[in-house]
């Protein structure tokens, strides 16, 4: 899914990855390890917002800087902020721009549109004014602009800082369930990692570990404890 | 106008940066780069958003930042030179263009609506902006006054569109996050309050 | 921290920012008050490159910076060029480009060779009388530090609006991003305001 | 320590908060409950940052509007995002401003700087401008600019929620250290919630529960898991 041979990135003058070489095959990968170890810059770059400033990076099989338009249209970003992902004033609105760039008929548009609300339990919320939402409802809503373009993989960076026990565990179960997409999770919260099949766990911009999860978030919780 | 309290202190100075990063390069993709710059969006929601005084001391701290030598114009561009060039008008106008929009904006006390945010920013985002302007380029070129504002046309389309965002922008927070303005306003026509339809709606 | 600011030593260095403020201040009026006739030309752009030349922070990066300075003010001098050779012919356009650009390129060696906490500490010596009309100047250089200090921060969330966008398949555009980076701003400010004020800053 | 009788708060037009009633007088208290259930407004509220509209409240034995300046000297906030808490260039100047109202002698306050500094290990970064500091030591920073002024309360809000497992648990065990301030802290993370000594449930703007945290961390998590 996911194959990095020597892949380092900049963000500035700061080399923020440096040598990632792995070979991700799990259906569900998390990203785990300190603040600042380069996890957001890893789940930007898979995502094609950052660019490699040296190696060989392969998503899906493609090339996230050649291939473009493709990978947009098969790789679905969701980040923390969900303030920051809704740009139309109501839900419903907000979940059609995310069609906006397929030019589907609007009958079409509207049934999807309706079918992923529905899915997340936002389907009463529909015209609310989205800045309106809780934080877990507008992180539910950046997941519903997400599936609804029904990508081939999520990479969603702490999707679940801001939520209560309860929409955590909905947007968890919604990003792990087998509905057609793989996903890549990056997460301070070591029980959704566990839940993931794989997990990488990244230190000072170097992968430190990776492989199955259990494994991977034993030994970095094992580090952390002492 | 209250006396400011904490929170109006944080949202005058986050103003100001507001105004600086809508003139970085790459921050929003907008046309060319100085002196047509997005920074006068910036101006058009301070206005808008906090109000005309407000709006207007938070544009002041943006220039005074500019004035002591922080590159926080379009162009990364500060110094007193700010003042002794051909814009200084512009950048002074900025000030009365806030307190120009945050008038009309807020107009007696009332909702915000298309029509006469659209007219603010049309009234304050360019015309108090150009009127202090044009004739400062003048006196500063010695371009005659009308000559001056010919030249000036070329801003016209950018100030425009501009002013068409903003007016988009502000109407739109009105209903999606009418808590960002920080007041209340009176009751429109209907007899009920606008909160209230924003919560029922 | 963001600022114009290069290094060096010398005598345009080690003046104190008060005077040195007024002096290239006046330097910037007088050239700007000269006349628009062809011999402008080489005054004003003499007078300005011998002072970046001449400022002490060497002759090479004198004029380094002077050319630096000038490409950054490209697009003032492009519409005063235009305009003027539209409406007065090439004397007039020439002189007063090169007054009025001499003026701006001379007035930012101020903020060349003072660094900002320098500038912001007269700044706020300027601003003492206020506090005769009641106004505070502590308050004051307390709003343009957060002001300063959130510059940053905002240019990480309207990164993050931008990046939000392209990962929807939109291409990020003013009108666009306008909304969400003033709702993100807003939260922002908020959560600043409560910081301030239970550190009993009102 | 805190007192509350028919506790209500509105915002904008909205009853954010009703009927609260409530006697706390563990030393560290957790306060729990879903998004949007008024965590945050009751943090506030007994901050002093917002008014109640209804029945009356006492912390510390103060009213929080009457004494607010009384109040302010003897209650510290935290808040989750450390770049909204740290205002000054330098780490120095940043703790020192949380001392400005007080009117310090300048090594008066110079010492008391140092002295919150050393305490969370944060001496050798003095002079370090503050926001080249990561995201742990930011929140770090946050916390010392509470410390510094020797709060008898110290009110956080979701003050891990950015942050890794060590820094998490740093933070934590600054908060939670007895140190002669009492802890009202605003979190999802129950395990931090069952570290208090008591806790408050909040359901909808209404207290649904109160007392020793693992009951009421029991009885929440048990509500949520069904
Ligand atoms: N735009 C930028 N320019 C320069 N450095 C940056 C930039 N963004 C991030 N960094 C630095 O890159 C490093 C990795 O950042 P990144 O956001 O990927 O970390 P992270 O693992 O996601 O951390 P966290 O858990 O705190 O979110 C950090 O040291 C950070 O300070
Ligand atoms: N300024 C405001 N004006 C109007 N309503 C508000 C305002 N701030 C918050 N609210 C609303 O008040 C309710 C309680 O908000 P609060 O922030 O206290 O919840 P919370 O329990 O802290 O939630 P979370 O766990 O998501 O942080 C929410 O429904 C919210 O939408
Ligand atoms: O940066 C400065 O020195 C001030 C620039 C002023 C630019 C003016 S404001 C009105 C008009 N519209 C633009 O986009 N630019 C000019
Ligand atoms: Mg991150
Ligand atoms: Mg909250």
């Amino acid at each position: 899914m996911i194959r990095c041979a020597g892949v380092g990135a900049r963000l500035g003058q700061r080399e923020v990855l440096r040598g990632v070489t792995l070979d991700l095959d799990a259906r569900t990968i998390a990203v785990i390890g300190d603040n600042g170890s380069g996890k957001s810059t890893f789940a930007r770059l898979v995502a094609g917002l950052v660019r490699p400033s040296s190696g060989d990076l392969r998503v899906l099989g493609l090339d996230p800087q050649r291939d473009a338009a493709e990978l947009r249209r098969r790789v679905a970003l969701v980040l923390s902020n969900p303030d920051a992902q809704i740009v139309m004033p109501t839900v419903a609105d907000d979940v059609a721009l995310s069609l906006r760039a397929e030019r589907l008929p609007r009958e079409v548009r509207d049934r999807r549109v309706a079918a992923a609300l529905g899915r997340l339990g936002l389907g009463e919320l529909a015209d609310r004014p989205s800045h309106d939402l809780s934080g877990g409802q507008k992180q539910l809503l950046a997941l519903c602009g997400a599936f609804v373009r029904a990508p081939h993989l999520v990479v969603a960076d702490e999707p679940t800082a801001y939520l209560d026990a309860r929409n955590a565990r909905l947007v968890a179960d919604h990003l792990l369930a087998d509905t057609g997409h793989a996903l890549l999770v990056v997460t301070h919260d070591l029980a959704l990692a566990r839940r993931c099949e794989g997990a990488v766990l990244f230190a000072e911009g170097r992968v430190a570990a990776s492989g199955a999860s259990d494994e991977v978030v034993d030994a970095y919780a094992e580090a952390v404890a002492c | 106008m209250r006396t400011a309290d904490a929170t109006d202190l944080a949202r005058i100075a986050v103003f100001a940066a507001l105004i600086a990063v809508l003139g970085l390069p790459g921050s929003f993709p907008v046309f060319g780069g100085v002196p047509i710059t997005a920074q006068t969006l910036g101006v058009m929601l301070a206005g808008a958003v906090l109000g005309p005084w407000f709006g207007a001391l938070s544009v002041t701290v943006l220039l005074a930042l500019a004035a002591v030598g922080l590159p926080v114009l379009a162009g990364g561009r500060g110094g007193i030179g700010v003042f002794l060039g051909p814009t200084a008008g512009y950048a002074l106008g900025w000030i009365l263009g806030a307190v120009v929009i945050g008038l009309i904006v807020h107009a007696g006390g009332r909702r915000p609506v298309v029509w006469r945010t659209a007219l603010a920013m049309l009234a304050g985002g360019i015309g108090a902006i150009y009127a202090l302007g044009i004739p400062v380029q003048s006196l500063v070129t010695r371009l005659p006054l009308a000559e001056t504002a010919l030249t000036s046309l070329v801003f016209v389309p950018g100030d425009l569109l501009k002013a068409a965002v903003a007016t988009l922008v502000v109407t739109t927070l009105v209903r999606a996050y009418p808590r960002g303005f920080r007041r209340e306003w009176r009751a429109p026509a209907t007899g009920r309050r606008l909160a209230e339809v924003a919560v029922d709606a | 921290m963001l600022s114009l600011y290069r290094p060096g030593g010398g005598w345009m260095y080690r003046m104190p920012a008060g005077p040195k403020l007024a002096c290239l201040a006046l330097v910037a009026l007088v050239l700007a008050a000269l006349p628009s006739t062809w011999a402008t030309v080489p005054v004003a752009v003499g007078a300005s490159i011998v002072l970046y030349a001449g400022s002490s922070m060497g002759v090479l990066a004198g004029v380094r910076h002077y050319g630096c300075h000038a490409w950054a003010l490209r697009w003032v001098i492009v519409v005063t060029a235009v305009g003027q050779l539209l409406f007065l012919g090439a004397e007039a356009a020439a002189a007063n480009t090169a007054r009025v650009a001499a003026a701006l390129l001379v007035a930012a060696l101020v903020p060349l060779t003072t660094p900002v906490a320098a500038m912001l500490d007269a700044l706020e010596r300027g601003l003492q009388p206020l506090r005769r009309v009641g106004a505070d100047p502590e308050r004051i250089a307390l709003l343009w530090t957060i002001a300063l200090t959130t510059i940053p921060v905002l240019s990480k969330l309207a990164a993050d609006v931008r990046d939000a966008q392209r990962a929807r398949g939109l291409r990020p555009s003013l009108a666009r991003g306008a909304l969400p980076f003033l709702v993100v701003t807003l939260r922002h400010a908020d959560d600043l305001g409560d910081a301030l004020d239970a550190r009993g800053i009102r």
